[in-house]
């Protein structure tokens, strides 16, 4: 069962572990990740822009993924873009297994896989002074580990 | 066709799309850069640095060498910063 | 910032979540798991026994290391016990870091690691016969990959 | 000394805890075991596959060859199955 989202809404984790956890059935094990908007550097606000419906595929491609090659019972990922504040919850996801190392690493290749997979762009606001993040070399490095031999 | 622009590449070029009749010549998303990029300064400055741009084609992310015949929408952006 | 809870009160997912991110200060990065109770092979019921006192001790070391191993700003342990039935929660773990690997690998280690240094026993219940869980060699092999070389 | 048990030793026994005061000669959990072992059918039964017991002395885990003198509290159960 599989859950994508791209929405300016907060994202409320009670309801997205619920869901995740009625998709489960028999699957016992239920991992999740959280990225928060970080405050270091002095960014005061962060605006996520994303490709309508092109992101969303993106997304759904990365869950069906992860379903075959772990035998997911669930897996969500919820993306929220718009303005942010530091301290809010950008992104979120969720897989269910009934093992959990299967869960966890699930979850560790879907938000690998979607910093560099999924159309989305950050701009960083200090003060006046706002900027597009660059691509990070480590995000290139961390998504490749999960490439196939 | 119709292009759509992200993040900077928007910004510079000013509008998040247009729709453009490319002559026949241009058979690939570069050829497409090359032609759009004289369209005006904004487009210049999208296209400067053809490194740090990416592409898709009817939403497929594609490289910059691929062929646009009978594409209904192309997407140029810079490098995704997601998550 | 180290967070243990051992109760029979069910586990309050948006309450840990939320405590997880106000310690994690500038770490961006949440993980947790979340195990469930499973309803494979008929078990009715549920009932987790600890040892009180030694079972916090337990867990809030496994947490320290936890921290200590991977630089966590914040991990988070919360284990139920007494009588549960299939589909609740078992036991919450959670995990800020500012880095995303760091948060995963952590919350992996401390399920692994709990499910063999921790005192709990679970017996099931299936209709009028209940049993002793016997412990599981996987776990002993999940938990082994964790020891320094 | 308190003894505590847990799981299906404390059913086989029949109490949760108890309070002995073994003699001199009872110097390791491996001893003290032997020596409860004879006190009922229900210790006999508790302790009647060894390679199935484990020991907390003082609320730290040890094996069982470990020596409790002085100590206050000895814990004796299977192994653990929890999260």
């Amino acid at each position: 069962m599989i859950h994508i989202r791209v929405s300016p809404e907060p994202i409320d984790i009670a309801a997205e572990q619920a869901r995740i956890e009625h998709n489960a059935g028999q699957g016992g094990a239920v991992a999740t990740f959280t990225g928060l908007v970080r405050a270091d550097d002095g960014v005061e606000e962060l605006t996520l822009e994303h490709y309508p419906g092109a992101t969303e595929a993106a997304l759904t491609r990365l869950a069906e993924e992860a379903c075959h090659r772990w035998s997911l019972a669930a897996a969500s990922i919820v993306h929220r873009v718009g303005a942010m504040t530091p301290g809010e919850r950008i992104v979120f996801v969720g897989t269910a297994s009934s093992h959990r190392a299967a869960a966890l690493e699930a979850c560790a290749f879907l938000i690998d896989r979607l910093k560099t997979d999924a159309p989305f762009w950050k701009r960083e606001r200090r003060g006046d002074d706002a900027r597009w993040v660059e691509q990070r070399d480590g995000d290139h490095a961390a998504a490749a580990r999960w490439k196939r031999e | 066709m119709r292009l759509v622009y992200f993040a900077w590449v928007r910004e510079r070029i000013g509008v998040p799309e247009e729709e453009v009749d490319p002559p026949a010549a241009v058979t690939t998303v570069d050829a497409l850069v090359d032609w759009l990029a004289v369209r005006s300064p904004g487009h210049a400055a999208a296209f400067a640095d053809r490194t740090r741009l990416r592409a898709a084609v009817d939403q497929q992310f594609v490289g910059l060498d691929t062929a646009i015949a009978g594409a209904r929408e192309v997407a140029l952006f810079p490098p995704v910063t997601g998550g």
